[in-house]
């Protein structure tokens, strides 16, 4: 029974799960000389969806390694159906029903998407010559696709994708395969609240019918929404367990961080001046936007939000130099900065933090020393045309100070760094430039609460020092919680713009949403 | 739906091969009208054989790049079994058969062995076979003791030069050429294998979490490119009727081999694989090199006409997929 | 459970590493340069006891340097391309280009041959900024685009050179092939400052940090502000200058210049980067390395041949050990998770599989 | 008075026994290890070692590299061999090295191709040019009758004896047959496969052409065998520069009627004979001296030509083999 014939089936209750339980017990995992997980001891059960949280680091990537083969723990065992597994490599994990949708979306670029979601598992068909069958591929990955509602064309090379799409066409992948246990690492980093919404749905019929779940995110709304149990980690233990009644999200976080939050709420003094920082008139770059128009003062806090492929990083990369314009203007203060490319643009004090760190953001294999100086390295100080390394460490540390990067040195590769502290060092590369405007895409996407709130300040603090701030997200409540201005961009177009207490999560939720809401009417006018 | 859209899309999927025949048609023409004796039946027939051997190895070859990884060790490895099997044949007169299944298995075992050092002790491939391509040219000194290959049995000439039957006027190895690549095409296209293998080639970090054998896809890619190589060693002992030390090595078909695949349409990172662009590259860099002949081109010259037919094509290869891409977005 | 302040540990922590010395890319004695050392003076010292002849005094071991160094002037351009990922098969074919083209000024021309090797090294220079043209406008991968190219350089190289090849250049120049300052030949008194350079530029240049990011990620270095074009002009132009140096060193060494002349360079050099720890794929590696990689294969060669290896065993023998070098780094990389690492991690930190310390 | 000085020397010389009494190293450094025709002269200088209380090591490069060859001589050199013998892939580039080696007293001979004339003591040519050049022209043109249009397959653009035999040729055929013409000259490059197609080029983009002379072994089976696929018996004749074992079939076959070269074997022989002299330095720049077996031989000017050019036929072709 996979999951194509379970999306083609008219409804839930087609059966055929036995319950499954699942089990991590005593689990530690040592990578070196550093410890990242002890005696972590987690039951999954069949039909229920179980919850990890912690701060960035804290292990939850890596127990689900663990848990799906990819990694082995240094101590501990794990247990399915009371019967102990050893699981040497993804595939054995495979072959007992278990499934890892990975943080980050592993790209191939160059298959097709229906191929994608089939490696390592093609149907083949013919008695003699097993040879793969190219028609069920199709079809299944259409029904899939389909049953996510996801408008994905099968035929489309991978690269294509952006990687919220990538992200989707992941969690589609583990509803192909014959599997009853399946974890999500932090899947709905990159969506969108309908989006989100989306997958919550298919994980509840997939609970209802008795597949076993598991479910990482930061984001405490979503996890009060979707879990049944809740196991909270905190570097590397385990500080917390039980039913989801047992927690509210207060507790949750301050059992995360270990300390109390200040609740997220709506930011109550602003910095806008008078003097303007950036004005772009008729910016277009074809396809993926057209006509866009906006003005920015300093000390301003701009919101971008919009659906996934809305083209909010096109326009932020059009700006920052990567990306021809094809009609429009753009300008800094007062001059025209259209089409400078950005290491100009670099030295007049714009930066960009890029939503995908590992592509975009920061090299993984170089130190986080190297990552943060290499923003500009002509702030390092230089003697004959050689960096002096001192400095260079100064900068570095200081950077990892600010910024609570948490590592165990500062020669040490982002490759050993979690997900949320590699999205830190990515900005503290930026900021540390100290630039007049920033653009923020995604700044917190896989971010824990604790940093998350750090970065808040952080984006305030500068605002508040006069530069000019661009952020683009799909969180609306990180929206609500720092912007002045926000525009709400559908299809390449600015649709509505939100200022002050206009800003709700309800009001830029239903700005973009609207858009699409537009588009079905068109298209169902259209059809009649 | 209807023909049309049939023939774009096919224009699309397969706009390398298309572009290819084009280009080489479109040369033999000229080139038949400047110099009729570039278009007799002879002359095409030696353009096509000229190419198999070429045509043979580079289909390993193609494997090999598709999975992201080069192979520079074919050279040696063509070179001695062409000199284990010719040297065996000339003087114990080895059937054609045990010929055929010894250069396989040589093939078999030290592509094997390049795979075995890239997956186990993942070493870069080109370091590996940079490697194995001094280690196994080592072999053939070993093995020939300096001597070489003059004469080969009759059965081999045939096999070489050969037709299967009197009204069939294809030569034998274009008629293996053809088999070999109908059996590619299938592994490549229609195997779990094939497409494991590519799937390797795009992220193989992804295809291990996958649940692919990522290390034994690699044994089996290399152990299949050594395979094809050193079966075009065969091919080339059999067609050129003999074998010296550095057959293969002292023609860089290691660097051909690579540029042909590309022309192909393969590139050079991995991820997909063009069999029969492949073949029709090194097609068209036969007919490229006979027509240098016919134009009564210096000598000297020829090899940067390889250098810029690689570039022509590369780069217009390269226009297309990129226009394909923004298609498919679009 | 919680801690009364706000502050988080990993703040503490990382304050108390920042004493670390940050040594990555300079001088990284514990990581592969210092295997590379104990291999050079296991070589050397191997030889000079196992080999008679291998070591007659100083003055001859440092003239066997003439042997190998025309390589590694090439090793030391090619180690810039590959630091960025590319690579530049045509450095053996613009290293002869360049030596029959400054032979036939001087024996056709009659000009100066010291003018002449001047505009050898500016040939050089535009061999190699042809390649990188087209690489970046032609959009054309770094293997494919310098097979071409050199497919292209050798055959102008064979035209120039024409049936009866100059040669018999002036003892002046002569010497730098094969000539000595006292017991210092010329061309090590060259290569020794070239590579200082090159290691200072890669190692301590925002130049150098720049070329290794535009290796390990040339879409960050994008993003980063790099001109990635300037970045890849300089490597495959530097690339193409150190070829032409080589080229003229053979022209020197042998008082001949010959189209095929520059043949054996590329296999030989492009094993001496790996083996020095260059990763194919770019970014990785150190420039250290490779000028060690230089002198034990050079060194090895010539050791192996004086104690009377063929040159087939000799081969054979170089290309093992590259393999097994490049294996047994791989065991033991640090940054890798292998079984090698595990082991290393263990004899390194016996207390690590002790119970956890708190 | 010249002449009568040199023969009485050479006298002096042929009477003399030579000298054997202390055991020296010679080395025979061919272009590359691996052809048929090296082998040949290692299979005579191995025996005539033997008999001169020769230390013998045949070694060289893997491919026809100075390079290599100069690595080898480097060794050599540091190994404190007393003579070295050797065929050099080209002139110039291997002069230093082995001046480098004449320096510290090592005797050195070159044989086959030659190296500058300030690199060796001796050189042992293996034919004149001008007799070379003839003897291919007159293997062919027997055949292809005296206004044919001929082909040149050589190995490279620039191989120094290559390219001397066509000058010689070239000469010859001006005044022998003045209405044969070179249509075209190609190059093989040493490789049978390349070879090979640029036969079949040959014959497909010149259809006139009746002859191909091949002065190189690879080339002259390559033109054989292109003949040979296009079913040319008979109308094309080949002929070149190659050991009898290659061309054995082809001679068989009729493709090759004459293809002149040299005993190698005797060769190798004459290369240790010349060693062991060159080292008792019982032999001058202009000499004469009888070598047991191998003849007598003129020294001009530190030339010796070994022998007149050897043309194998179908006739004689059974009694060699190397
Ligand atoms: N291969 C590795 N080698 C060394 N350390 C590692 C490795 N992988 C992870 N770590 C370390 O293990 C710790 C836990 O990492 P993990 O990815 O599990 O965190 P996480 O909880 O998923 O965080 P995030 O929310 O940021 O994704 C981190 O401190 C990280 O630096
Ligand atoms: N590689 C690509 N090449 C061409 N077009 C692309 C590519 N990736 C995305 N697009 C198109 O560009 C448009 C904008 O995509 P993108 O996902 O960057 O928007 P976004 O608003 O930044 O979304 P996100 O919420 O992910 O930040 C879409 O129409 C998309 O289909
Ligand atoms: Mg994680
Ligand atoms: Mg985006």
């Amino acid at each position: 029974m996979s999951f194509a014939q379970w999306a083609a089936s008219p409804g839930p209750g087609v059966g055929g799960h036995e319950g499954r339980i699942y089990r991590a017990c005593n689990i530690g995992k040592r990578f070196g000389p550093v410890t990242v997980l002890r005696d972590v001891d987690a039951t999954l059960r069949a039909g229920r969806v179980l919850t990890i949280m912690g701060e960035n680091g804290a292990g939850k990537s890596t127990l689900f390694k663990i848990l799906a083969g990819q990694l082995r723990p240094t101590s501990g065992h794990i247990e399915l159906d009371g019967q102990e597994l050893s699981l040497g490599a993804p595939s054995a994990a495979h072959a007992h029903g278990i499934y890892l949708v990975p943080q980050e979306p592993m790209l191939m670029p160059e298959l097709s998407v229906a191929e994608m979601m089939f490696v390592g598992h093609m149907p083949t068909s013919g008695r003699f010559l097993k040879r793969v069958d190219w028609r069920a591929i199709r079809s299944r990955a259409r029904a899939v696709l389909d049953a996510l509602e996801l408008d994905i064309g099968i035929d489309r090379p991978a690269k294509t994708l952006s990687i919220a799409q990538l992200q989707l066409v992941e969690c589609a992948k583990a509803l192909l395969h014959e599997c009853r246990v399946i974890l999500f690492d932090e899947p709905t980093s990159p969506l969108t609240a309908h989006e989100v919404e989306t997958l919550f749905g298919i994980m509840r019929r997939l609970a209802g019918d008795g597949y076993t779940l598991s479910f990482i995110s930061h984001r405490t709304e979503e996890v009060m929404e979707i879990s049944d149990d809740i196991v909270v980690l905190r570097d590397g233990r385990m500080v917390g367990a039980a039913e989801r009644g047992a927690f509210d999200r207060a507790s949750l976080l301050s059992l995360m961080v270990g300390r109390e939050l200040r609740t997220v709420s709506r930011r109550t003094k602003s910095h806008v001046t008078q003097e303007l920082a950036l004005s772009v008139k008729g910016l277009t770059h074809e396809p993926s936007f057209r006509d866009v128009d906006f003005s920015l003062r300093r000390g301003e806090i701009l919101g971008l939000a919009g659906l996934i492929g809305a083209g909010r990083t096109e326009i932020a990369e059009t700006i920052f130099g990567l990306r021809q314009v094809d009609r429009g203007t753009v300008k800094l203060g007062n001059t025209d900065i259209t089409g400078v490319p950005s290491h100009d643009l670099i030295r007049r004090g714009v930066a960009y933090v890029p939503e995908d760190r590992g592509r975009h953001g920061a090299v993984l294999p170089m130190t986080i020393t190297e990552n943060i100086t290499s923003s500009r390295m002509e702030r390092v100080r230089q003697t004959a045309g050689l960096m002096s390394r001192g400095h260079e460490t100064e900068i570095g540390a200081k950077a990892v100070r600010d910024f609570r990067i948490r590592c165990a040195g500062l020669d040490q590769t982002l490759l050993e760094l979690s997900g949320g502290n590699q999205q830190k060092v990515v900005f503290a590369k930026w900021i540390s430039t100290e630039p007049r405007l920033v653009i923020l895409d995604e700044p917190t996407r896989g971010v824990d609460v604790g940093a998350k709130e750090e970065i808040y300040e952080l984006i305030d603090r500068m605002a508040a020092s006069g530069t000019a701030v661009v952020v683009i997200s799909s969180e609306s409540e990180e929206l609500v919680r720092l912007c002045d201005r926000v525009l709400c961009i559908y299809e390449g177009r600015i649709v509505a713009e939100l200022a002050g207490e206009e800003i709700t999560p309800q009001s830029v939720t239903a700005s973009y949403v609207g858009g699409s809401q537009a588009r079905d009417a068109e298209f169902e006018k259209a059809g009649a | 739906m209807g023909t049309k859209d049939d023939i774009e899309r096919v224009l699309r999927r397969r706009g390398r091969e298309v572009a290819l025949v084009g280009v080489t048609l479109a040369l033999v023409v000229v080139l038949g009208i400047l110099q009729p004796r570039f278009v007799h039946l002879e002359n095409l027939r030696f353009m096509l054989l000229g190419s198999v051997v070429l045509s043979l190895v580079a289909l390993g070859q193609t494997f090999v790049i598709a999975m992201r990884g080069i192979d520079l060790s074919v050279a040696p490895l063509l070179g001695l079994s062409a000199m284990v099997c010719g040297l065996l044949a000339q003087s114990q007169g080895l059937p054609l058969w045990i010929a055929f299944a010894l250069s396989l298995g040589i093939g078999v075992v030290l592509g094997a062995f390049n795979g075995l050092l890239v997956s186990a002790l993942s070493i870069p491939p080109i370091v590996v076979t940079l490697g194995t391509y001094s280690i196994y040219s080592g072999f053939i000194f070993i093995y020939s003791q300096g001597t070489q290959v003059f004469s080969i049995p009759a059965a081999y000439g045939h096999l070489g030069n050969g037709y299967l039957v009197p009204w069939l006027p294809i030569p034998i190895p274009v008629l293996v050429l053809l088999v070999v690549l109908a059996l590619c095409s299938f592994l490549l296209g229609y195997t779990r294998f094939g497409r494991a293998l590519l799937a390797v080639g795009n992220n193989d970090a992804a295809a291990y979490n996958a649940g692919i054998p990522v290390g034994g896809i690699r044994i089996a890619v290399y152990a299949l490119s050594g395979m094809l190589a050193s079966f075009a060693g065969l091919m080339f002992l059999c067609y050129t009727g003999s074998a010296t030390v550095t057959a293969g090595t002292g023609d860089h078909i290691e660097l051909q081999s690579i540029a042909v695949a590309l022309v192909g349409g393969t590139p050079i990172n991995g991820g997909r694989g063009n069999l029969i662009g492949t073949v029709l590259g090194s097609l068209f860099l036969s007919v490229v090199l006979t027509a240098l002949v016919f134009l009564r081109v210096p000598a000297i010259w020829y090899s940067a006409g390889e250098g810029l037919m690689i570039l022509a094509t590369v780069q217009a290869g390269l226009r297309r997929h990129r226009a394909r891409d923004a298609e498919a977005v679009a | 459970m919680s801690r009364p302040d706000a502050i988080p540990a990993s703040a503490v922590r990382s304050e108390a590493n920042t004493v670390k010395p940050f040594n990555r890319r300079h001088f990284p004695l514990d990581g592969w340069e210092m295997t590379l050392v104990v291999l050079l003076v296991l070589v050397l010292v191997g030889f000079s006891w196992a080999a008679p002849g291998f070591y007659d005094g100083m003055p001859d071991l440092l003239s066997m340097a003439e042997n190998f160094l025309p390589f590694g002037f090439v090793a030391l351009g090619l180690s810039l391309v590959i630091f960025t990922g590319g690579i530049d098969l045509s450095v053996s074919t613009t290293a002869s280009l360049t030596a029959v083209v400054v032979a036939q000024l001087w024996h056709g021309f009659g000009m100066n041959i010291w003018v002449a090797a001047g505009i050898g090294l500016l040939l050089g220079a535009l061999l190699g900024a042809i390649n990188v043209l087209v690489i970046i406008r032609l959009k054309i991968e770094p293997l494919i685009a310098t097979l071409a190219t050199s497919f292209i350089y050798g055959s102008i190289a064979t035209a120039v050179a024409g049936n009866a090849p100059p040669s018999g250049f002036p003892d002046a120049f002569n010497a730098l092939g094969g000539g000595a300052l006292g017991i210092l030949p010329y061309q090590l008194l060259l290569f020794v400052p070239l590579c200082l350079g090159f290691w200072l530029l890669v190692a301590r240049s925002a130049y150098g940090r720049k070329l290794v990011m535009v290796g390990y990620n040339r879409e960050v270095a994008l993003y980063s502000g790099i001109r990635v074009e300037r970045i890849l002009v300089v490597a495959y132009v530097l690339s193409g200058v150190m070829a032409a140096v080589a080229g003229l060193v053979l022209a020197a060494y042998y008082s001949a210049a010959r189209p095929d002349m520059g043949d054996p360079l590329l296999l030989a050099t492009l094993t001496m980067v790996v083996l020095g720890g260059v990763s194919i794929f770019g970014g990785e590696g150190t420039m250290l390395g490779v000028i060690l990689a230089v002198f034990i294969l050079g060194f090895l060669r010539q050791g192996m041949m004086i104690a009377g290896f063929s040159d087939m065993v000799t081969t054979m023998v170089t290309g093992a050990i590259l393999i097994t070098s490049i294996a047994v780094k791989n065991l033991f990389n640090k940054r890798g998770t292998g079984l090698g690492n595990q082991l290393w991690a263990l004899l390194r930190r016996p207390e690590a599989t002790g119970s956890e310390p708190e | 008075l010249g002449v009568a000085a040199v023969t009485a020397t050479g006298a002096l010389a042929a009477d003399q026994k030579v000298d054997t009494s202390k055991r020296i190293k010679v080395a025979m450094v061919p272009k590359l290890i691996g052809l048929s025709v090296f082998k040949a002269n290692e299979q005579g200088a191995k025996k005539e070692a033997k008999k001169l209380n020769i230390d013998f090591l045949y070694t060289g490069p893997v491919t026809a590299s100075a390079q290599g060859q100069v690595d080898v001589f480097n060794s050599l050199i540091a190994r404190k061999f007393d003579v070295i013998t050797t065929t050099a892939n080209n002139p110039t580039e291997l002069a230093p090295a082995l001046r480098r080696a004449m320096k510290k007293g090592i005797k050195v001979v070159s044989y086959d191709s030659d190296v500058a004339p300030d690199a060796r003591d001796f050189f042992i040519q293996n034919t004149s040019y001008p007799a070379f050049g003839k003897a291919l022209v007159d293997s062919v043109a027997k055949y292809t009758g005296p206004d044919a249009k001929i082909a040149i397959l050589s190995s490279t653009k620039d191989a120094t004896i290559q390219n001397a035999w066509i000058d010689a040729l070239k000469a010859y055929m001006k005044t022998a047959y003045p209405k044969m013409e070179i249509v075209t000259t190609q190059y093989g490059e040493s490789s049978p496969s390349k070879s090979l197609t640029a036969g079949l080029n040959i014959i497909q983009a010149h259809p006139d052409v009746t002859g191909i002379i091949a002065p190189d072994g690879a080339a002259e089976v390559g033109a054989a065998a292109a003949v040979q696929k296009l079913g040319k018996t008979g109308k094309i004749f080949v002929t070149g520069a190659s050991d009898p074992d290659s061309i054995r079939q082809y001679v068989k076959a009729g493709i090759i009627k004459a293809s002149p070269l040299w005993d190698e074997v005797k060769e190798g022989q004459l290369v240790m004979y010349v060693a062991r002299l060159a080292h008792n330095n019982a032999l001058k720049p202009n000499d004469h001296f009888e070598a047991p077996g191998l003849g007598s031989f003129e020294v001009k000017n530190k030339v010796i030509v070994f022998s007149k050019p050897l043309v194998f036929t179908a006739e004689n072709i059974g009694k060699y083999h190397f």
